[in-house]
């Protein structure tokens, strides 16, 4: 049988905020879900099945979570799952989700991300002492420092890139409510003169550690059919894992990335994404990483991903604006920060993103990777059914 | 619904593996590839099951993903559930119609931490969690209400541990086996009253890897391919006051939406790792246990590999179909205290 | 949707008389501890054992012939189990590298900043991580050719810790050919044997 | 291949988390805190013990918060006769569950007793408090049988 239409109906987050010391771990959940079932007008009973993503347990210290959580979300007598990709896992989340509806075998479906890490720490939870392992621990800065390194001596890309993306995303993130970071006062030289961490990353140009979730609600036809507000169709899904570590692998554009991608737009009849896409929820955590991933999903050629940071291209009001949810950079609970930039892509062909609205926008891209840059999931939204 | 067939099954499981993860599930998947004839580049989904708990390492399914050959990249999932859920998950793939094949495993090296301590970390973490309530201690609980209620006797479940580790004999895999009677079971010790020492899991090291794929390649690569001919899953509430211990009624609904005694069962394997819950999922599903042999393999009482397990009974269930030693199968898997979370999926020849 | 995103969604709780007025509980700690006692695996263990003699392993994978490094008994090229493993020299050439100025659990004997770099070994076809050190921070570069710095004989454990630095040789650099891929590709990793 | 075996080594994961509680877990471990134990309503005027801030069965928003007993019924228990580490005695004790008066769901929780013969569906139990108390379950040192004396 054909693949059933999907659509987003709903979408909710929580305030992201480095500890959300108002609420317990369920509070936190129900709170994104209460509001994406509220967009789509829906009670708890009206779902069919519910999809759970976050990234490491340690974070909270709680073995399978969705085990006490899905009694909290109307999960009894219901399928839930819990899916677990490291950083792509949000994304991933709405995927496996998402085949939930096409398969045929569900009509409404609740996918939901979350991290809550002021229970514990990010730095603990992610470099946990490991037996018989090296002491060097370079942690993510460290691991991705090097590669952003090869990349500016590819492209030979002015110092500065990094700090236009993390200006520009802080300042995104004025017109976002739910955003972590709200620094009205930032100045560009406070950007480029905030300590290096791990060089060439400055402080200012890596992502908070927040406690957050994102709920969407997914649909089959019949179902958007009847859902209150506009909804986001899903065009087309791709996801792709490759090893971290081997010989030949390309660390700046990893095979993965560029094959998911161009698995992503064969799916969506897509053919000059510059022209054909209107706005990217793009993953990331680096500044740096913008342009890389620019180049990446076809946004400009190899090497050139930075002039679309300097020309402001990718500013809101810009050609192809990026992030204008503020992005990772300005709010990162690393198990809901996949679905956010799914969510918030389907928001923006919904014309539901309030302030940092990419006016007339009806197609967009949520993007999101994880591991050592080895896990990529992403998904294709626009207006029209 | 497109027809979709375990075509390959294969498992370790040994009290301690000394090997790391990887090493641990690489000959279990390349078993699978070689009965199959279908390598890396045939196999067009992978989803594996693994808990960072198990492992005491965030990301720990990260290394056992080379097992797969990720060069070039593949199109790959993870749960953080047993390996049932992710065969769940690739059937949902399957019936996209965008997949023919897809790779499953799901695996835990549950030896070098304490197992029944880790699952104390599964519990309400404001009010139970605290008490370090290890997974034993909350089993009998369920089994003194199934006992003070009559569902059970302590010779009912010494039953059940005994036809068990007889069946165990003829498999290779289980941890406990042997030929033991009622009587002498019931006059050992409590271990934690009223839990004997057979009333509890064979705790093991271990995991399994399973091939799906769709009727032409099914038909190519299995000469009696295991139809699964529905897999539903359903959660119950987790508070254990609120919740009735006597019942798993995620398990009856699943076992209802899948019509499970529609017809003749020959074979179920039921994911039970305590003697009184396999006589409760018995009852939530149905079975008549004249008609039905529950648990040739000794079932996860006489071998529990968590995270494991439940697709364990799965590829024991295909198994038994591939071998022609049954026509319609059940399996069954379970996650969480009290039987908290069920999955059921029927599998005929 | 309300109109206030941030709109609460819980409804106010009522409290019992003999906890109105009183100073709420906000937060509870609930301290975590797990104990594992690990094993090492095979591969890793000969790889531990031969660095106590200032020795470094790798695996050879089956089907490209690449070398990685530590082993972990199935190399991603192939997703077989390794059956080669291969001795190494301690001389490589830093692949890329980072100056760090944040601490390290647990090393607070290394004074900031540090770089931390993967070093491709002489015949190892991927990066091992490490520290350089003996040449200014802002000189270290791509291709630089290194060589280790071994503990003193009376401190070698079983533990890649055994190299304390990686100094350069003076040697002239290694000629990055691409800035995107790393390490060295063997034969393509598609041709692979199924195990018989 | 390598035969001589492999290498072993203790890893210990450890961390004092600390959990925001939210309204209603918060107004549990304040009445903790005081010395009494407190439910919470459902919509059958049925009372949860401990209360969450949802109904299990339904996730529909519970907010009345209600004060219950600290004595009770024991609805199951089962013996632990070899405490491990982290559990709140190194001495054989009971896992319980303890419906309290007032509470129309079990609590979880340990009851000291002289053996396991001393215990039995049925019987009545109350809480012993700690004399130093910071809103944890633990402020409930454990349940005796009520008919001990003291």
């Amino acid at each position: 049988m054909a693949k059933e239409r999907c659509a987003v109906i709903g979408v909710g987050q929580t305030k992201y905020q480095s500890t959300r010391g108002d609420v317990s771990i369920a509070g936190l959940v129900r709170e994104a879900a209460l509001r994406a079932l509220a967009d789509a007008a829906l009670e708890w009973d009206d779902i069919d099945a519910i999809v759970i993503g976050k990234a490491p347990d340690f974070f909270e210290g709680v073995m399978m979570p969705e085990i006490v959580l899905g009694e909290a979300l109307g999960g009894v007598g219901k399928p839930v799952l819990r899916v677990h990709t490291a950083g792509s896992v949000g994304g991933s989340t709405a995927i496996v989700a998402s085949t939930l509806v096409e398969s045929g075998i569900h009509a409404r479906v609740l996918a939901l991300g979350f991290e809550k890490q002021s229970e514990s720490n990010a730095m603990w939870a992610l470099s946990l002492p490991q037996a018989f392992q090296t002491s060097i621990n370079a942690g993510a800065g460290g691991y991705f420092a090097p590669i952003i390194r090869r990349y500016m001596a590819m492209s030979a890309a002015p110092e500065l890139v990094g700090c236009l993306v993390a200006f520009k995303d802080r300042q995104h993130a004025l017109a976002n409510p739910y955003a972590h970071l709200h620094q009205p006062d930032l100045t560009f030289d406070q950007v480029v003169e905030s300590p290096m961490l791990w060089d060439p990353i400055r402080y200012s140009e890596t992502c908070p550690s927040s406690d957050g979730a994102c709920a969407v609600v997914l649909a089959s036809e019949a179902a958007a059919a009847v859902a209150p507000n506009p909804v986001a169709w899903i065009d087309a899904t791709a996801m792709r894992s490759e090893a971290n570590n081997f010989g030949g692998r390309n660390m700046v554009n990893p095979a993965a990335s560029s094959m998911c991608v161009a698995d992503l737009y064969a799916k969506a009849g897509i053919t000059e994404p510059r022209r054909e896409i209107d706005v990217v929820e793009m993953y990331v955590p680096f500044s740096w990483y913008e342009p890389m991933w620019l180049e990446s999903l076809g946004f400009a050629e190899k090497g050139e991903g930075w002039r679309l940071v300097e020309d402001g291209t990718t500013r809101l009001g810009g050609a192809l604006p990026v992030n204008t949810s503020g992005g990772v950079l300005s709010s990162n609970p690393i198990g809901a920060s996949g679905m956010v930039r799914f969510a918030e892509a389907a928001l923006q062909v919904r014309g539901m993103a309030g302030e940092h609205q990419v006016d007339g926008a009806t197609r967009a891209l949520g993007h999101a990777y994880g591991g050592g840059a080895q896990y990529f999931a992403m998904w294709i939204v626009s207006a029209a059914a | 619904m497109i027809d979709v067939a375990v075509v390959a099954y294969a498992a370790r499981q040994q009290p301690v593996f000394d090997e790391n993860e990887i090493e641990m599930m690489a000959p279990v998947i390349e078993d699978v590839r070689v009965a199959t004839g279908l390598g890396p580049d045939d196999l067009d989904f992978t989803c594996s099951g693994s808990s960072d708990f198990l492992a005491g390492a965030a990301f720990s399914f990260v290394m056992t993903v080379d097992a797969t050959r990720p060069v070039p990249p593949i199109v790959e999932s993870h749960v953080e559930m047993d390996g049932a859920w992710a065969l769940y998950e690739a059937w949902v793939k399957l019936q996209l119609g965008e997949a023919k094949t897809a790779l499953i495993y799901g695996y835990g090296k549950s030896s070098p931490g304490s197992l029944r301590d880790v699952l104390a970390t599964q519990l309400d973490p404001y009010a139970a969690g605290p008490l370090k309530a290890d997974a034993f201690g909350i089993a009998g609980l369920q089994a003194r209400y199934m006992l003070d209620a009559g569902d059970v006797t302590e010779a009912r479940m010494a039953e059940i541990a005994a036809r068990s580790m007889a069946s165990a004999e003829s498999n290779p895999l289980s941890i406990r086996k042997g030929t033991r009677r009622v009587e002498e079971l019931l006059a050992e010790p409590y271990l934690h009253d009223p839990l004997r020492a057979h009333d509890v899991p064979a705790r093991a090291d271990g995991g399994a890897a399973v091939i799906l794929a769709t009727r032409e390649v099914a038909e190519r690569v299995c000469e009696r391919p295991a139809w699964v001919r529905g897999i539903d899953h359903r959660m119950d509430i987790h508070h254990l006051g609120a919740r009735d211990p006597r019942r798993a009624p995620s398990a009856a609904i699943a076992a209802q939406a899948l019509a499970v005694t529609a017809d003749k069962i020959d074979v179920a394997e039921l994911d039970a790792p305590f003697t009184h819950q396999e006589a409760l999922l018995a009852t939530e599903l149905g079975l008549d246990s004249e008609a039905t042999t529950i648990n040739p393999s000794g079932g996860s009482l006489c071998g529990h590999v968590m995270m494991g397990a439940g697709l364990t009974r799965i590829g024991e269930a295909a198994a038994r179909i591939h071998r022609g030693e049954a026509d319609r199968a059940v399996a069954h898997a379970t996650s969480g205290p009290w039987l908290q979370q069920n999955l059921v999926a029927v599998m005929e020849g | 949707m309300t109109d206030d995103p941030l709109a609460p969604v819980a409804p106010p709780v009522q409290l019992p008389p003999r906890l109105q007025g009183v100073e709420a509980v906000q937060s509870v700690r609930t301290p975590f501890r797990l104990e594992y006692h690990a094993s090492s695996g095979q591969h890793m263990a000969a790889f531990l054992r031969a660095m106590k003699q200032k020795q470094i392993l790798g695996e050879r994978c089956p089907t490209t012939g690449q070398v990685f490094v530590p082993p972990r008994g199935v190399t991603p090229t192939s997703g077989l189990e390794t059956t080669e493993l291969v001795e190494l020299p301690d001389t490589g050439y830093v692949e890329s590298f980072c100056i760090t100025r944040v601490p390290i659990p647990g090393r607070d004997d290394l004074e900031l900043p540090y770089v931390s770099a993967w070093v491709v070994l002489d015949g190892a076809s991927v990066g091992f991580i490490g520290l350089v050190a003996g040449i200014p921070a802002d000189e270290v570069r791509l291709g630089l050719r290194v060589k280790a710095v071994w503990r003193p004989d009376e401190e070698l454990r079983e533990t890649a810790d055994n190299i304390h630095h990686w100094a350069p040789t003076g040697e002239a650099d290694v000629r990055i050919a691409s800035y995107e891929l790393i390490g060295a590709p063997g034969r393509p990793p598609a041709e692979r044997q199924v195990r018989a | 291949m390598p035969d001589e075996g492999v290498l072993h080594a203790d890893v210990t994961l450890e961390y004092p988390f600390t959990r925001s509680t939210g309204p209603v877990v918060g107004a549990f471990l304040t009445a903790l805190r005081e010395g009494f134990v407190v439910g919470i309503e459902r919509p059958d005027g049925t009372v949860l013990v401990p209360p969450c801030e949802y109904d299990p069965a339904t996730a529909a928003p519970l907010t009345e918060v209600v004060e219950v007993g600290d004595a009770g019924v024991v609805t199951s228990w089962c013996w632990n006769g070899e405490p491990r580490k982290g559990q709140p005695f190194d001495a054989p004790y009971a896992w319980a569950l303890i419906r309290l008066d007032g509470a129309d769901t079990p609590l979880l929780h340990a009851v000291r007793a002289s053996g396991p013969d001393a215990l039995a569906t049925g019987m009545r139990v109350r809480a012993v408090w700690r004399a130093e108390r910071e809103g944890h379950i633990c402020d409930i040192e454990c349940f005796v049988p009520e008919a001990e004396g003291g």
